[in-house]
């Protein structure tokens, strides 16, 4: 499948993954908008760590065999049929958290209103390119179909 | 080839999509004691306590069965397996022939000897039969207060559900705390002292001797040591053990649960177990165990599918672990909550004001538990790494720190992000 | 002589004959050929060179000189006395002629240089630096031609009218060619009309030379002074440099001026490769680029060549042992109706007339090479004149050709 | 120093409207211009410590920030100029030497804008480089004057042996410029960009690590006075060897890279002990003259068999016509000279804007000094110093050059703002830094792209300009002055550049 790739020697650690990632999740998907007058503000679902000077952007994998999808105990995680991406079904969600518990990666977030796994990336689904890929000023996110696994 | 699966619940799901990732064509037949399309046992008690409606307990879509060209014996029970001649034996006398067959029977909740138990008011709490029931009861009858035996995750589940419907709750934990298994004793306090403040009765070091009352239900439960508790129904929420009862009479062998080789087949070819029903390496205690959760059993299920479909794939082996909230507080515990002997070391931090209390303890430089107490973002960091047995003692300092995160783990162990692959739990 | 620096940008029409076994021609069949291509002209400037006119003064160099003053004349003739002997010297013989008027003083010298003057340089270099200096320093005279056994007449007005008005029906030659200007730029100078020459080198040249800037700088270093008048003058300088001085075979001189690109260097194979690479790298501020179609004619040949992409016409015919070219098909066929063969020469390929036998040395290795048995690194001007018959053009050069 | 009797050079104007306070900004500035303020989630600025880099304003995302040139705090004052203040507040505050970076940006004549090219109208036709064959191919190194041939009973055969030429696909150069005064990745870029383009980058005085060993034949290296990372893999590797006398933005000046950026890897490359100071003196200590120089050049060539050419750098100084025939005379295949625009990452101000006489007008010098002298193929001339677009190289070439060296265009191509702050080590754009930080926020594959795009644009455009004089080859156009012609220029200057004034025909 199409996946984000990270490189970390060039990410720059501006974030501008993150601002543009929590735009592309707003309700407006303005960025003045979701910055100045959404609230509660969208949530990015893409993270970035820093230490040092390393840094990288960090988003979900979307693995072959997603320990999410195996720990849901609603179904609310599933895998899209055509982009093979791990999405949830916010309508199933409970909020039990067993996808936190279970992902290795530490990139599912809680949405503390509604209760639900709140943010969980995408791929921007609809977007010909995830945000965060579009906007990485460094090309240390790439957006790439690999063969090799 | 004919595969046949013995229940309906996440085992036999995982089963069944690894099956069909293979093997388009095969004839898959389940066979399950309930009434009702698969669906997700632990959502009982949101259902109960009127949280989600009826139609969000489904765990695959309505047409799982028929995408998945699945013949089903719904509200049959199997009578027998009849391991030698590849066999099921049904209730009513019906014998289905297999190939390959997957024992995914789960478990069954435990009831200790306790007088009355038979009394209108006494439920268990494993199904969403039991639910439903308890609903009905709860709607068709005058009750106020409801006793649960059992102040493990269960229990605790089925306290809240019944508060959320109205009823006082009483809730009797043998142990001197509750969530003793999967919590130290500051964790179990937290939580305590919550469930108090909300108006919990906790009664612990003591159960329920006796359930006394009428033909037309109860009236009070008598206790060990003699107090008596006024109450109109009565849980047994203490937890299950393996649902062995089918292979007790086969050469199939189990202990306390079926036991499986690393392909979760027993010791008959063609015959796998997994789920609740089977006992597994425990990867942290270096034992043989049941451990009855959600996740195991799901891949347990996959990797018992993709070997009955003809694709080897080993079970790693697993450990306990479980995400819960209660009253509204999000809790994770994973492998030990405590450490058994000294050698162990022990990283924590707790913050009374926010009300979170985090914990890490490591064996030789490895993370053997964590228990995460009102924060649990990013907890599954550390399941990750006691999965895989990653050496953080070069990042022991800072594991709780507000930064800590990929970044602070070996290049190697990052090898995840560019490949972009998944890791198994 | 300010007037004389002019960048010759001319559509012209050229015609070139010649007898490769030295048999004479009269000089009335090109001017018939060049009067049918009284289009390509516009009556400000036409000319004539002959080879082989002067046999009874084969050994003294003629110098052709056009006069503005009588000064000039006197200046030039004590000039030329005090460095040569001076064999003979007349007016220049003409016809009147309705369309030519008030022409310069025209007059041809025959000289032998006096040898205390030579010193150390070759006769050749020597009467070169006469010519030099007579264009560059003598206000008013103008060397039209100054070679062994041959002339160039030319003149303001249309080729046909200028070859009467020098009567050039009575002359006898075996190389003519001549040429008919269509100027953009030029006021009416006798000496700024083709063809130009040095010492026995002409040229007619229909074009325009983008390079000229270089071309020029570099002859400048091998001590040519282009105070000439047209970037024509270089294509005659480039030609004694490369074939006099630097003794490079006519095929190779023209490989010079009209260099093979380098995907086409690039697809030769070794010894090859590498020798073009060389002359390439060599001589790449003698390539002449721009459009041009050209004949160069000297006592011992021809050569007519066209630019690297053939951006102005040139047509070549043979019969028995005479061989034209031309700017156009029809005035090959005015004078011979039925060649044996007619071709368009391919952008960059010379066609070389010979007189046999040859008279110099660098043409024998050159023509002798024409045997394709060869070894490592010799370049067989047979094999890659073969070779360069097969060269496929760039796309788009077809339809820039035709008459310019 | 207690306060500045000047205020900051530039406005950091910041648009709250627009503003998110993202901090995109503040983790950009590696001058701290920008303050994240938690308290009241905003963000202020530090106007004394920005230098105009535009890092920020170009990452921010809704384009908040606007940097601009302080408006004039100084009475007006036409021979007190800011600049002259500024610089002598700063010199009494730190009674030093001011320092700058990049080429000097005084407005002195640029002889390019007043330089015009010709093209073909209806006598000629101009040439469609899309359609027909266009050729930039350009051969560096010593040629003879003319080809000698053998004669033999089979043909021709050739007897003159070429100098070592190197062979570029377009007549641009990458120029000198050392690792350590820019990073790895930002040589590495160059390298890759010269290998994939068929031309060649310059390791400067920095030595050449051996991570860039494999790009050796697109590699020219340079030998300094402080013979920085000279032995003889460097040598070898190489496709030819630069001998560098002076620079164009400090000429009689040496070097100076300080030992803070002389990290474990540079001193390595280098051939110094990490954290000193490397120090290249004004002069070679060998070269006090020219018999000095043919010495270097030959025993260079020795080393290397006579296997490449060896070329010297100069500075163009008012003399630089003789000199540039002298170090014909002494051997050198190449002569770069480096006109006063030629940048630096790191020159005394009043050097770099006052030494020195423009690229235009010593390129015409020498190209017709060694051709009076009847010398000129005996070497090939690179032009150097300030060369902004495809124009300014086909004019160079007209002049007389047979290549172009572009270093600024170059660094402006990987992101270079001119910003001049090279020397303090914190350039934002990771190029002039050997920051960790900083470096990574290079990516050589973008850079790569970048440098290839802007070599094919121009040399696209050079065809275009080329077919538009009916020319298709570019030695046509060298030392072809006829194509142009002059504006706004004195009798002197058209003169010395040897073309005619706007007007003129041939």
């Amino acid at each position: 499948m199409k996946r984000i790739y990270v490189h970390e020697e060039y990410c720059i650690g501006c974030r501008l993954c993150e601002i543009h990632c929590l735009v592309q999740h707003s309700r407006s998907k303005k960025i003045l908008k979701a910055f100045k007058e959404e609230f509660p503000r969208a949530v990015s679902r893409v993270l970035v760590e820093e230490h040092g000077y390393l840094s990288f952007a960090l988003q979900c994998r979307h693995c072959e065999e997603a320990p999410c999808l195996e720990a849901c105990i609603t179904g609310a995680m599933y895998r899209d049929k055509r982009t093979e991406a791990v999405l949830c079904n916010e309508e199933k969600c409970v909020g039990c958290w067993m996808c936190i518990m279970v992902c290795p990666f530490g990139v599912i977030k809680r949405d503390l209103e509604s209760n639900k796994v709140g943010s969980k990336c995408d791929l921007c689904l609809g977007e010909e390119m995830p945000v965060c890929v579009q906007n990485c000023p460094n090309e240390a996110l790439t957006f790439e179909e690999r063969t090799e696994t | 080839m004919n595969y046949t699966i013995i229940g309906n619940s996440a085992a036999a799901v995982g089963a069944i999509e690894a099956i069909r990732r293979y093997d388009r064509k095969g004839e898959i037949v389940v066979v399950s004691r309930e009434p009702y399309s698969v669906y997700s046992r632990p959502l009982i008690s949101h259902l109960l306590a009127g949280h989600i409606q009826e139609n969000r307990i489904f765990y695959r879509e309505k047409d799982f069965y028929k995408r998945n060209r699945i013949q089903t014996f719904l509200r049959r029970e199997v009578k027998a397996i009849q391991a030698r001649s590849n066999h099921l034996l049904l209730d009513d006398g019906e014998r289905l022939g297999f190939e390959k067959l997957l024992i995914a029977t789960g478990g069954c909740p435990m009831i200790p000897p306790v007088k009355g138990i038979d009394r209108r008011g006494v439920f268990t709490f494993t199904t969403w039969d039991d639910a439903k029931e308890i609903r009905r009861y709860v709607r068709e009858n005058p009750v106020e207060s409801a006793v649960v035996i059992g102040g493990g995750l269960i229990g605790l589940k089925a306290m809240e559900a019944l508060m959320a419907s109205g009823l006082r709750v009483t809730v009797t934990e043998l142990m001197d705390r509750i969530l003793s298994a999967t919590f130290d004793k500051k964790a179990s306090e937290m939580i305590e002292r919550q469930l108090k403040a909300r108006g919990v009765n906790l009664i612990t070091e003591n159960t329920v001797e006796e359930i006394l009352g009428s033909h037309n239900g109860i009236e009070e439960v008598l206790l060990k040591d003699g107090r008596r508790l006024k109450c109109q129904v009565v849980i047994f929420g203490i937890g299950v053990f393996p649902n062995i009862g089918l292979v007790k009479d086969t050469p199939i062998r189990y202990n306390k649960g079926i036991r499986v080789n690393a392909h979760m087949e027993t010791n008959i070819s063609g015959i796998y177990a997994a789920g609740d029903v089977v006992e597994i390496p425990d990867i942290l205690l270096d034992t043989v165990r049941p451990i009855a959760i959600w996740p195991n059993a799901y891949r347990q299920g996959w990797i018992a599918g993709c070997n009955m479909a003809g694709t080897p794939r080993r079970y790693e082996g697993s450990f306990a672990m479980n995400s819960i909230e209660i009253c509204g507080i999000p809790t994770i515990s994973v492998g030990m909550a405590e450490a058994p002997e000294n050698g162990f070391e022990i990283i924590q931090e707790f913050d009374s004001k926010s009300g979170t209390y985090k914990k890490i303890i490591l064996k030789d430089g490895v993370i053997v538990g964590a228990l995460f107490i009102g924060e649990i973002d990013r907890a599954g960091i550390y399941t990750g790494l006691i999965r895989e047995r990653i050496d953080v003692s070069g990042v022991k300092d800072i594991l709780l720190r507000e930064d800590f995160g990929f970044i602070s783990l070996p290049r190697e162990y990052r090898k995840h992000l560019v490949r972009g692959e998944g890791v198994f739990l | 002589m300010s007037h004389f620096y002019e960048k010759d940008m001319s559509g012209c029409g050229i015609i070139a004959i010649m007898n490769e076994k030295g048999v004479d021609i009269s000089g009335e069949r090109v001017m018939s050929a060049i009067a049918s291509m009284r289009e390509r002209t516009n009556g400000l400037g036409g000319g004539f060179a002959a080879y082989g006119i002067y046999p009874e003064y084969r050994d003294f160099y003629a110098f052709h000189i056009m006069f503005d003053t009588h000064q000039a004349k006197d200046e030039t003739e004590t000039f030329l006395k005090a460095r040569c002997l001076m064999q003979d010297e007349e007016p220049i013989p003409t016809r009147p002629n309705r369309y030519i008027t008030n022409p310069p003083l025209l007059w041809r010298y025959f000289l032998r240089p006096k040898d205390q003057y030579i010193n150390g340089k070759s006769e050749a270099d020597f009467m070169v630096s006469l010519v030099m200096h007579i264009n560059a320093n003598v206000v008013g005279a103008f060397v039209a031609s100054s070679g062994k056994n041959m002339g160039v007449f030319k003149g303001v007005g249309y080729p046909e009218d200028i070859g009467d008005f020098f009567r050039l029906d009575e002359y006898k030659g075996y190389i003519w060619t001549a040429h008919g200007r269509f100027p953009t730029n030029s006021q009416g100078w006798w000496g700024g009309a083709h063809p130009f020459s040095l010492l026995d080198w002409t040229v007619v040249h229909n074009g325009e030379i983008s390079s000229y800037g270089i071309n020029k700088r570099y002859l400048e270093h091998f001590g040519y002074r282009c105070t000439l008048f047209t970037d024509t003058e270089v294509i005659a300088y480039l030609f004694d440099l490369l074939i006099r001085k630097h003794g490079l075979p006519l095929e190779l001189a023209a490989k010079v001026l009209s260099a093979p690109f380098w995907d086409e260097i690039g697809r030769m194979e070794g010894s090859q490769r590498d020798f073009f690479t060389s002359l390439r790298i060599i001589y790449g501020s003698a390539l002449v680029n721009g459009p041009f179609a050209v004949v160069v004619g000297h006592a011992s040949g021809m050569v007519g060549l066209n630019d690297r992409i053939k951006l102005r016409p040139l047509v070549a015919a043979r019969d028995g042992d005479m061989l034209y070219i031309a700017s156009e098909d029809s005035a090959i066929r005015e004078i011979c109706p039925h060649p044996q063969k007619v071709w368009m020469p391919k952008a960059g390929e010379a066609v070389v007339g010979t007189l046999t036998p040859p008279s110099r040395k660098n043409i024998e290795n050159g023509r002798e090479g024409a045997n394709p048995t060869s070894n490592g690194s010799d370049i067989l001007i047979g094999k890659w004149g073969r070779r360069n018959g097969l060269r496929t053009l760039p796309a788009g050069i077809s339809d820039r050709k035709g008459p310019g | 120093m207690a306060y500045a009797l000047y205020p900051p050079e530039f406005r950091i104007e910041r648009d709250r409207d627009r503003c998110i306070a993202c901090q995109v900004c503040v983790r950009q500035c590696a001058n701290d211009g920008h303050i994240y303020d938690s308290e009241d989630d905003s963000i202020s600025s530090d106007e004394s410590r920005c230098v105009g880099c535009h890092r920020c304003g170009t990452l921010c995302p809704t384009g908040a920030i606007t940097i601009r040139e302080t408006p004039m705090h100084f009475k007006a004052n036409g021979n007190w100029t800011a600049r002259a203040l500024r610089d002598i507040y700063k010199q009494a505050e730190t009674g030093g030497v001011l320092l700058t970076g990049m080429g000097c940006d005084r407005s002195y004549p640029i002889y390019f804008d007043r330089i015009l090219l010709n093209a073909s109208q209806v006598t000629n036709p101009s040439i469609d480089p899309l359609r027909e064959p266009m050729e930039l191919r350009t051969f560096l190194g010593s040629k003879p004057d003319r080809i000698e041939l053998d004669p033999s009973v089979t043909g021709i055969r050739l007897r003159t042996n070429l100098a070592p030429q190197l062979v570029l696909e377009t007549p641009i150069l990458f120029s000198a410029m050392s690792y350590g005064s820019i990073s790895y990745n930002a040589c590495w870029a160059l390298a890759r960009a010269a290998k994939a383009e068929g031309t060649f980058y310059n390791t400067g005085e920095g030595g050449l690590h051996r991570d860039f060993y494999p790009y050796g034949e697109n590699t020219i290296v340079q030998v300094a006075s402080g013979r920085f990372g000279v032995h003889a893999d460097y040598l070898h590797v190489a496709a030819a060897i630069e001998i560098k006398i002076g620079q164009g933005a400090k000429p009689g000046i040496g070097g100076h890279l300080p030992g803070e950026k002389v990290s474990d890897q540079i001193s390595q490359t280098r051939m110094i002990p990490v954290g000193t100071d490397a120090l290249s003196p004004a002069p070679h200590h060998d070269i006090y003259s020219i018999e000095d120089l043919r010495q270097l050049i030959f025993a260079l060539k020795e080393a290397t068999r006579y296997s490449k050419p060896v070329g010297v750098k100069i500075a163009a100084v008012h003399n630089v016509a003789p000199i540039a025939s002298g170090i014909v005379r002494a051997g050198a295949d190449m002569v770069a000279i480096d006109g006063l625009r030629g940048g630096t990452g790191a020159a005394p101000t009043t050097i770099r804007d006052n030494v020195g006489i423009p690229i235009e007008l010593a390129l015409a010098a020498v190209d017709s000094r060694l051709r009076e002298e009847g010398i000129r193929h005996r070497a090939s001339i690179i032009a150097a110093g300030g060369f902004r677009n495809s124009a300014d190289v086909t004019k160079a070439i007209a002049l007389g050059a047979d290549a172009v060296y572009i270093g600024t265009g170059a660094l402006v191509a990987m992101g270079c703002h001119l910003c001049q702050k090279c020397y303090t080590g914190k350039c934002n754009w990771g190029i002039a830094t050997q920051d960790p930080y900083l470096t990574k926020r290079l990516n050589p594959n973008i850079a790569e792209r970048r440098l290839g795009n802007l070599l094919r644009g121009w040399s696209l455009e050079i065809k275009e300009m080329l077919g538009g004089m009916g020319i298709n080859a570019i030695e046509s156009l060298r030392g072809n002055r006829e194509h142009l012609r002059g504006v706004g220029m004195t009798e002197a200057e058209l003169k010395i550049l040897g073309i005619k004034s706007a007007g003129e025909a041939w």
